[in-house]
């Protein structure tokens, strides 16, 4: 049972981290780290042992309720689609738990609720059922809410709110969905929908595609169902702005393909150039936005919807490449918005603002967090040798035989995007020394080294070895490119 | 067998009654033991409903006014458990008002009696006779706290009730009139017979009968009784009001429609009744409620929502001819998990209340610390009131919708889904209340151990049905296999 | 010639008659004498039918009748004894006082 | 692969691939070192790069010479990189003429200006850093002129654009330094649009990305239509930002923010010509697509004249030296534009020397007077006597002066303009003149007169590395002469090569054969004007600036609206920067999404929550507590429901 | 039903009875809607004779004229003059038009419907009745006795005053 212990372990560890006495409890995050880096160590060697072009792997199953017409399983499994996201998910867990290393208020409750949402979205990766899987979608919600609104910073009562309230009206379409799909074909088995095609159902296939693709959007997020993110991130805690951009997006990306388009290959021909246009005016939308703004995390909130949009994109071209693109931008997303995440955390933790006008010339005061944000920033950028310019670049390929105009449009987002990076690298770390942080001290912990450098060292690895998961992307997405028949 | 088994149940409970009045009589001073005889006539009911199940032999009796059948012996148990709770959760309550008790267990006897009656009734006399008596004596518990506002409550519930059954009793008569007999068989073969011809009578009868049988269901419009009654009256009276009329109400109501005037034209009429008050209902409730800070009457609005969707079963039912049994057995389920829930949800407030002695919900504050057991199951009964997993709620949801969606009624289904979202908001702000709200004063709070049992039993069974739904289930459906005959 | 309809057409004026004072009296009394009338007229209506009701159905009418009659009762007693009740507790038992739970 | 393309493979059999990766990796090598472990050994670092670079010189030295003795010729080594479905992109390094002889300018000047550095960085807080990002850079433009197909050159082609970045913005502090680095990176990268979207085409459309391959398809006429010249005029965007060519030339004189060696390596000799090296690359596409020719060569005129007319008004020595080289760069785009392949690259080649040159010189000025304005020069012909016979060399041969390296690479551009395209030619003639103008301007002002004290030192400033008197000014050390003069032999003697073209002929084997077309040899009347334009020019700068015959104020004066036009740089960076960049974009069409976002997108979400709870406060008045309210609500549903009933499916 | 005396009787009971609900309805004392109650309770009952329900109409006579009328006599009794007014709350306007609405529904139901009408005059004996009661209906009759007896458990109950509970409220509470 591999994938229930992986999945299991962190929310495990999690609990078992609440178990500690009042009087050690900050030893909590010793346990979380523990428990973190085992999922870790776990979802590497079933990443190692894992077949390419072998389908579903690891499979756990078991029928759970069964009643009459609602048989439902647990039933857990990944494929070369999935794996990568799910490494990236214990990968980015253990960074989160790095980076809020030094909580101090209510370490045990903190740490259980992060191991727990790691658990979630763990779920949500390797449910092969998909009443399970909305099971697992819905119960990341509970230690994101607790996170925002008591972690958290700003008007977080209201950010919190706002992002349940969200996904919950978008899961409410989502379930419409599921339920007439599974009515449909007579199974939740996601395995067996994505075989089969779902010819009719109670009510027009159209709209069930519609209904999951809003449930997913709101995840992703695309424009104009977006408004949440900048919300959440700007006043979530560090880790919880790494996790929520950094896995709990793809969630949105991963579903779309996994769904959306594996299970109605006809509507997603027939909704692809819509995905694109969308995907191409959340590159563009979201870059324009971003220019805007004077939070450094609000900020990168934007940009990650512009850069999801890319992902979007890349689904609606339903080819390989481009929906391998896809794939790998979310992972590349993943790691460097991560990155940046974790290091202007940093910084505020140093400097107690996020305003950007208040900031500057933080070069000297602390060069390493200052490299660690240029690097992040070109990253983000799309820079050659880096994670996101190999997605962008198969992304941008393989969508221009489909959505011409569409990538005409998103390309100029590459221009755009080096605009507010190096602006805000222009304003934030260089310029003149502001006396105002003379002796703040650079990034110093040892943890702090290893999340930003772990990170780092991925991006890169990404960069120039793409191969190490296009190799188990590309199989998975041909299935996939071959129901909608590219 | 003799008709006496057939009335066992009721009448062991009605002995009980009995038992109880004359025992304090006698024994003024052993009123301790009230309830607990109380509770063995409930017990004897229970086994005697357990051993038709045993001997299987399931029939109809008293010229076919009243029958044993599967789905009688579902209600059976759950009005018993129901009752049950009640009394338990009643203890400590009656006891602090130190007099009456032996009325008060007495007439919730009475009332559990007459709801077992209604469960079986297939005769428009019996069924308004059993009706009436599980209502008097609710009109009687209502006002029995005696003071301003339990009098008043009491009042007001009595004069609509009236009126209600006013209105009821106009159409059945009107029934009685077209088919010239009051039995459901034979109402049914008339219409069959000729009742397309009077459409119109049968069309106003049917609306007089929802009327009726509305108010019990507390369904707009016949609902704003609801919040000021379960506010005045004694709350474990609340509690009962708020789970044993209304899931009589449906039992009745699926059995007279279903059996009486499953007619497909006509069904077609007030299927589309159902799912019109259904939509309102749910909507309204749910509108009401947001803005409440007393808890009981935000439980008062929350219980009309939820009528709202038992209803989107029933409409589910009438419409879906070959799925029938899938939406009976939705409502089925959602009558036994609602009842858990709510009762859980009413019995840890009248805990706490009695405790800090109010119903405001900014008193909530800080539950968590105060009484964290209290509160954790306070909050599991609201989250599955919300119907979110992995709770009881969440299944009875999910059937409902499910049968919503096979009964081709997606736009119902999605009001409903998007209500519940609107619904988790409030549930959600009271746990949010208990569990990151700050209390004024940290001291804790006694729970007497009977409260703690009724508790106890209802939270289990919210968490139990919630992870293991499939006996439930099974029981529902079996239950509601006796209507696909007809 | 006196059909069902003109029985019925009484009861039905009867019904709505009761109806509208049972819900504009201000006085629980008055309410209760206008629930009192619509039973009235649900009787009228049950009897009339069953006497223009072929074959043993019309037995049906009577003992729903009969039925009807004892509720009746029960509910009166009930409702005077609650009036007497939110007598003792307000002083009044005019309905529109009883506002105490609202909002 | 085709048979031209086959055979040429197999002719080069002395180089083993392994010689070519390590020119790259040798740079590399030195970059990973310094930054992961060398940042404290600031010295080491120096060193490291020095002898990096030089290995990499050596390198590529043999592979030149290899290729000599093939007399050419073409070899490939290709390694698959990642493959996506059916997108297969590949790493690997092409080597013939073309690229051998770009390897080894950048190569030796890379070597010349680490090594003047030593001297001219000696003391810069960032030292260490300083040789970091210039191994870097090596390695990424080695890397560019190594490539063999368009993604892989790309890749470096946007590595040498974050290097150029890093540099120009080396000194951060300055929010010059730290504005020009951005504008640099943001202005290159618009044009970098344009290669992607040739990239995306050309795979689209013929499913390759090898430029051999695309030579192939250009040449046998597969890739035609508008297909090719949208593929060309993708590759020129990509090479107009790069080369800063107009309309996008504006980058590069506020490059200068840079430290010297920098302006010199990047700005003069090698970033700044990848732009002409990709489409020298790509000729036979741009002969394949007439219209995109067209293109190319008027845009390269355009630069020419833009670049040469505003650096007749610049003060700042590198600022002048800067258009210099924009408006060389015209020119080497222009001969591409007149078909001139080999000539182009010719003129790279000659010009990679004697524009090092000036900025080196310039720089050796800065270090003694601690200042760019040449306003604050003058005589510092006696002080620093090696730089200026270095520097006034340079200029002469960029003048185009008999028998220096620039008189025979932009003699051979005009004689093509002159052959294919008068009106071009008219153009280049008018700007050669205009060319031995301002460089003899600054020569004069900088170097004759008496000097006029530079600039004071602030000692205050911790960044200021700058040591010595600017009061006293004295002659650089060593460490940067000796490049000065290294360089200076190139700057003679280059364009002797091109006698007898042997260059051209070993450049054009790199080409597929088809896509040549001979222009006569030489041609002594072109020649001779040329010369005489240069000499006019020398000649005119003399009378103004040294014996002040003519006023330069009376001219400012009487022609003062061109002045003024040139001054401000024909207002394209008020243009691109306030008007469009500031008001247009970000307080404009930025502000007006923005707003959108947050009133219309967002304000519709709260709304929608506030009105959930305004309707619920006012609905719960409703909730009057009047028991007969309750009463008539039920009966009215009773009358609402059966009507709703009645009305919606009649009787 | 035929005949002079049948129609004028129907006719002057149906008179005789709205106006009687009439006067409850606007008769401003108390005592006096009563006594109009009454008066109609009793034209009801003379429809049941009319319909030849004889035994129906004793127990109408007999329990609403005996029994409920008097209940609320004594309710009204107990109760002092001050609240002994019958005047109408602002319901009244919509409370009419309601009443109007579901009329114009009912008598349209009414005459819209085809009744299976039989002229004949099927009076049925109390004896009938009684066994009918016991046997169909025993259920409904059992469960009417024990309505009776809860009405007036619970009754009994709710008019008791405090003195009379604490009274025999055991000394533990006390």
């Amino acid at each position: 049972m591999p994938l229930t212990a992986l999945v299991f372990l962190p929310a495990f560890a999690g609990l078992l981290g609440l178990l500690l006495p009042a009087d050690r409890a900050r030893h909590a995050r010793w346990v979380a780290l523990l428990g973190s880096l085992a999922a870790l160590a776990l979802s590497l060697v079933l990443f190692f042992q894992f077949e390419n072009g072998a389908g579903f792997q690891f499979i756990d199953r078991a029928a759970w309720i069964d009643v009459g017409s609602f048989e439902i399983q647990y039933f857990l499994a990944v494929d070369g689609l999935s794996l990568p996201l799910v490494v990236l998910t214990t990968f980015l867990t253990t960074a989160a738990v790095l980076v809020s290393f030094n909580v101090e208020y209510r370490p045990r409750a903190y740490f259980a609720c992060l191991m727990v949402l790691s658990t979630a979205v763990l779920g949500v990766f390797t449910a092969m059922d998909f009443l399970l899987f909305f099971l697992f979608w819905e119960l990341e919600l509970f230690p994101m809410y607790l996170l925002i609104s008591v972690w958290g910073s700003g008007r977080r009562e209201y950010s919190a709110m706002k992002f349940v309230l969200y996904t919950v009206a978008g899961s409410a379409f989502m379930l419409v969905a599921i339920l007439a799909l599974a009515f449909s074909a007579g199974t939740f088995d996601m395995a067996l929908l994505g075989a089969e095609t779902v010819t009719d159902a109670v009510l027009p296939l159209r709209w069930v595609f519609l209904f999951l693709f809003i449930g997913f959007a709101v995840k992703l997020p695309i424009v104009p169902l977006h408004t949440w993110l900048p919300d959440a991130h700007s006043d979530a805690p560090t880790a919880v702005s790494v996790m929520l951009a950094g896995v709990l997006l793809k969630m949105g990306g991963y579903a779309i393909i996994r769904t959306c388009v594996t299970i109605l290959p006809d509507q997603a021909n027939d909704f692809g150039i819509w995905l694109a246009a969308i995907g191409a005016i959340s590159v563009l939308y979201g870059a324009f936005v971003t220019f805007r703004q004077t939070d450094v995390k609000r900020l990168i909130a934007y940009s990650s919807v512009s850069h999801m949009g890319l992902v979007l994109l890349g689904i609606g071209a339903l080819g390989t490449t481009a929906m391998v693109g896809a794939a790998y931008q979310m992972l590349a997303h993943g790691l460097i918005t991560g990155l940046l995440f974790v290091v202007v955390g940093l910084m505020y933790e140093r400097t107690h603002t996020r305003e950007i006008g208040r900031l500057g010339g933080l070069a000297r005061q602390m060069p390493l967090i200052a490299t660690a944000l240029v690097f992040a920033g070109f990253a983000s950028v799309g820079l050659p040798a880096l994670a996101g310019f190999i997605a962008e670049v198969t992304v941008f390929i393989g969508a221009f035989q489909k959505h011409e105009w569409a990538v005409i449009m998103a390309i100029f987002g590459v221009v755009l995007s080096a605009g507010y990076i190096l602006w805000t690298l222009q304003r934030v770390v260089f310029g003149p020394v502001r006396r105002e942080w003379d002796g703040v001290d650079d990034q110093k912990h040892w943890w702090e080294h290893a999340s930003v450098v772990g990170l780092a060292a991925l991006v890169i690895l990404l960069g120039v070895y793409p191969d190490l998961i296009m190799d188990m992307l590309d199989p998975a997405i041909e299935v996939v490119s071959a129901r909608v028949g590219a | 067998m003799s008709e006496l088994d057939i009335v066992g149940p009721q009448l062991a409970i009605l002995l009980a009654a009995g038992a109880v009045l004359v025992w304090d009589a006698l024994l003024p001073n052993r009123r301790a033991y009230l309830p607990w005889l109380a509770l063995a006539g409930i017990l004897g009911a229970a086994v005697w409903t357990s051993t038709w199940v045993i001997r299987g032999d399931f029939q109809t009796a008293f010229d076919g006014t009243f029958a044993i059948d599967q789905y009688a012996v579902f209600f059976q148990y759950v009005f018993a458990g129901i009752t049950a709770v009640v009394v338990i959760a009643s203890i400590d309550w009656v006891d602090r008002v130190g007099r009456r008790q032996s009325e008060y267990y007495a007439l919730v006897l009475t009332a559990c009696a007459g709801l077992m009656f209604l469960a079986g009734a297939r005769d428009l006399i019996t069924i308004f006779l059993a009706l009436e008596l599980s209502s008097i004596p609710q009109y009687v518990l209502a006002g029995w706290g005696k003071d301003q506002r339990s009098s008043e409550a009491g009042m007001k519930y009595l004069l609509l009730g009236a009126i209600a059954s006013a209105l009821l009793l106009y159409g059945m008569a009107l029934l009685y009139g077209f088919a010239g007999s009051t039995l459901l068989t034979d109402i049914s073969a008339a219409i069959a017979a000729d009742g397309a011809g009077s459409r119109s009578l049968l069309v106003v009868a049917s609306v007089l009968l929802i009327a009726g049988f509305g108010f019990k269901m507390a369904v707009v419009p016949f609902q704003m009784w609801v919040p000021d009654v379960y506010q005045g009256a004694p709350t474990p009276v609340a509690a009962f009001l708020s789970v044993g009329s209304k899931a009589a109400a449906f039992a009745v109501v699926m059995r007279l429609f279903f059996e009486g005037l499953g007619e497909q034209f006509l069904s077609d009429d007030w299927a589309m009744i159902f799912a019109v008050i259904a939509a309102v209902s749910m909507t309204l409730g749910n509108v009401f409620a947001i803005v409440q800070r007393d808890i009981k009457r935000m439980l008062g609005y929350s219980s009309i929502a939820q009528a709202g969707n038992f209803m989107i079963g029933l409409a589910a039912i009438s419409i879906a001819g070959e799925h029938f049994t899938q939406g009976a057995s939705g409502v089925l389920l959602f009558v036994a998990a609602y009842a858990f829930t709510n009762l859980g949800a009413f019995i840890a407030v009248i805990a706490i209340s009695q405790r800090i002695g109010s119903d405001d919900i900014a008193d909530y504050a800080g539950m968590w610390k105060r009484a964290p057991l209290l509160a954790l199951a306070l909050a599991f009964c609201l989250i599955s009131l919300a119907g979110i997993p992995p709770t009881a709620g969440f299944w009875a949801k999910l059937y409902v919708f499910n049968a919503g969606i096979r009964a081709d009624l997606a736009w119902l289904v999605i009001i409903g889904v998007l209500n519940s979202v609107v619904s988790a908001y409030y549930y959600l702000a009271v746990v949010r209340q208990m569990f990151l709200g700050e209390a004024e004063d940290e001291q804790k709070l006694r729970i007497s151990p009977t409260v703690a049992l009724a508790l106890g039993v209802a939270t289990v069974g919210v968490i139990v049905f919630g992870v293991i739904p499939g006996p439930l289930v099974d029981a529902a459906r079996e239950a509601a296999a006796i209507f696909a005959a007809s | 010639m006196l059909t069902l309809e003109h029985f019925l057409t009484v009861g039905a004026l009867l019904f709505c008659l009761g109806l509208v004072i049972a819900l504009s009296k201000r006085n629980a009394i008055g309410v209760l004498m206008g629930i009192e009338l619509m039973l009235n007229s649900v009787n009228l209506t049950l009897i009339a039918f069953s006497r223009f009701s072929e074959g043993p159905a019309h037995v049906a009418g009577h003992a729903f009748v009969a039925f009807v009659i004892t509720v009746a009762a029960a509910e009166a007693a009930v409702a005077l004894a609650l009036a007497v009740a939110v007598y003792r507790s307000r002083r009044t038992v005019e309905v529109d006082q009883l506002d105490l739970l609202r909002l | 692969m085709n048979e031209l393309f086959a055979a040429a493979t197999g002719e080069v059999p002395g180089i083993s691939q392994a010689v070519l990766w390590a020119i790259i990796l040798c740079p590399l090598a030195a970059f990973a070192a310094i930054t992961l472990y060398l940042r404290h050994l600031p010295k080491v670092a120096g060193y490291l790069s020095i002898a990096a670079i030089g290995a990499s010189f050596i390198l590529s030295l043999v592979a030149l010479v290899d290729v000599l003795g093939a007399g050419g010729g073409i070899a490939t080594h290709t390694h698959a990189w990642f493959q996506a479905g059916p997108l297969e992109l590949a790493l690997g390094v092409r080597i013939d003429g073309l690229t051998a002889v770009m390897l080894v300018v950048v190569s030796s000047v890379s070597l010349l200006v680490q090594v003047y550095s030593q001297g001219y960085m000696e003391g810069d807080p960032g030292y260490g850093r300083y040789y970091a990002y210039m191994s870097l850079f090596i390695t990424a433009m080695l890397g560019l002129v190594l490539a063999d197909n368009l993604f892989m050159l790309f890749v470096f082609w946007e590595l040498v654009g974050l290097s150029s970045y890093l540099l120009i913005g080396f000194w951060f502090h300055k929010p010059s330094a730290a504005a020009a680095a951005k504008k640099a990176f943001i202005v290159t990268r618009i044009g970098d649009l344009g290669l992607l979207a040739a990239i995306l085409l050309i795979w689209t459309r013929h499913g390759t990305l090898d430029i051999g391959e695309i030579h192939t398809l250009a040449v046998t006429g597969a890739l035609a239509g508008t297909t090719v010249t949208l593929f060309g005029l993708g590759l020129f965007a990509g090479a107009v930002g790069k080369s800063a060519q107009f309309p996008l030339h504006v980058w590069l004189p506020d490059a200068m923010e840079g430290p010297t060696p920098v302006s010199a390596l990047i700005h003069a000799a090698t970033m700044v010509a990848a732009g002409v090296y990709l489409m020298a690359r790509f000729f036979p596409v741009l002969d394949a697509a007439p219209d995109a020719r067209e293109v190319v060569g008027w845009i390269g005129a355009a630069t020419v004249a833009v670049g040469a007319s505003l650096a007749l008004v610049q003060t700042d020595l590198k600022r002048v030296l800067a258009y210099s080289t924009i408006s060389q760069l015209g020119y080497m785009m222009l001969a591409l534009g007149v078909f001139g392949y080999a000539v182009a690259v010719f003129h790279l080649f000659t010009h990679a020397f004697f524009k090092a040159l000036l900025f080196l010189g310039s720089g050796s000025v800065n270090h003694a007077t601690n200042t760019f304005d040449m306003r604050r020069m003058g005589g510092l012909r006696t002080m620093m006597p090696i730089t200026f016979w270095t520097f006034l060399i340079g200029t002469l041969s960029l003048s185009g002066v008999f028998p220096l390296a620039g008189f025979w690479s932009k003699d051979e551009i005009l004689l093509e303009a002159w052959v294919n395209n008068r009106a071009l030619y008219t153009v280049a003639a008018i700007a050669s003149f205009v060319t031995a103008l301002y460089m003899f301007r600054a020569v004069f002002l900088t170097f004759f007169g008496e000097y006029k004290g530079g600039e004071p030192v602030d000692h205050e400033d911790e960044d200021s590395h700058f040591h010595g008197d600017p009061a006293h000014p004295h002659e650089s050390g060593w460490v940067m002469t000796v490049p000065l003069l290294i360089l200076t032999a190139g700057a003679i003697a280059a364009g002797w090569w091109a006698w007898g073209k042997e260059f051209h002929h070993f450049v054009e084997a790199a080409v597929p054969a088809a896509a040549l077309h001979k222009a006569p040899d030489f041609s002594y009347g072109i020649a001779i004007t040329s010369s005489i334009i240069a000499v006019a020019g020398i000649a005119t700068a003399w009378a103004i600036y040294h014996r002040r015959l003519i006023s330069a104020a009376e001219i400012r004066k009487t022609a003062y609206p061109l002045a003024a036009l040139l001054e401000r740089k024909f207002f394209l960076d008020d243009l691109y920067e306030r008007a469009f960049a500031l008001h247009v974009f970000q307080r404009g069409w930025n502000r007006l999404v923005e707003a959108f976002d947050t009133r219309a997108v967002d304000g519709a979400v709260n709304g929608a929550g506030w009105l959930g709870a305004q309707s619920s406060r006012v609905l719960r008045h409703a909730q009057t507590g009047q028991v007969q309210l309750y009463g008539v609500a039920i009966a009215a549903g009773v009358f609402i429901v059966a009507i709703i009933v009645f009305i919606a499916n009649p009787l | 039903m035929d005949g002079a005396g049948v129609h004028i009787a129907f006719w002057a009971l149906s008179i005789l009875t709205l106006v009687a609900a009439g006067g409850v309805m606007v008769s401003r004392n108390l005592l006096h809607a009563v006594l109009f109650l009454i008066v109609a309770f009793i034209g009801v009952a003379g429809f049941f004779v009319l319909l030849s329900a004889e035994f129906i109409a004793m127990a109408q006579i007999v329990i609403y004229v005996g029994a409920i009328s008097v209940l609320i006599l004594f309710a009204i009794v107990l109760t002092p003059q001050s609240v002994r007014d019958n005047s109408e709350t602002a319901m009244v306007g919509p409370a009419i038009l309601l009443g109007v609405a579901l009329v114009a529904i009912f008598l349209f139901v009414i005459h819209d419907t085809a009744w299976s009408a039989n002229a004949g005059d099927p009076g049925i004996s109390v004896s009938d009745l009684g066994r009918a009661l016991l046997s169909t209906w025993v259920l409904p009759f059992e469960i009417a006795s024990v309505l009776l007896t809860a009405a007036l458990v619970g009754a009994i109950m709710l008019v008791r005053s405090d003195s009379e509970e604490s009274e025999d409220a055991p000394d533990a509470d006390a």
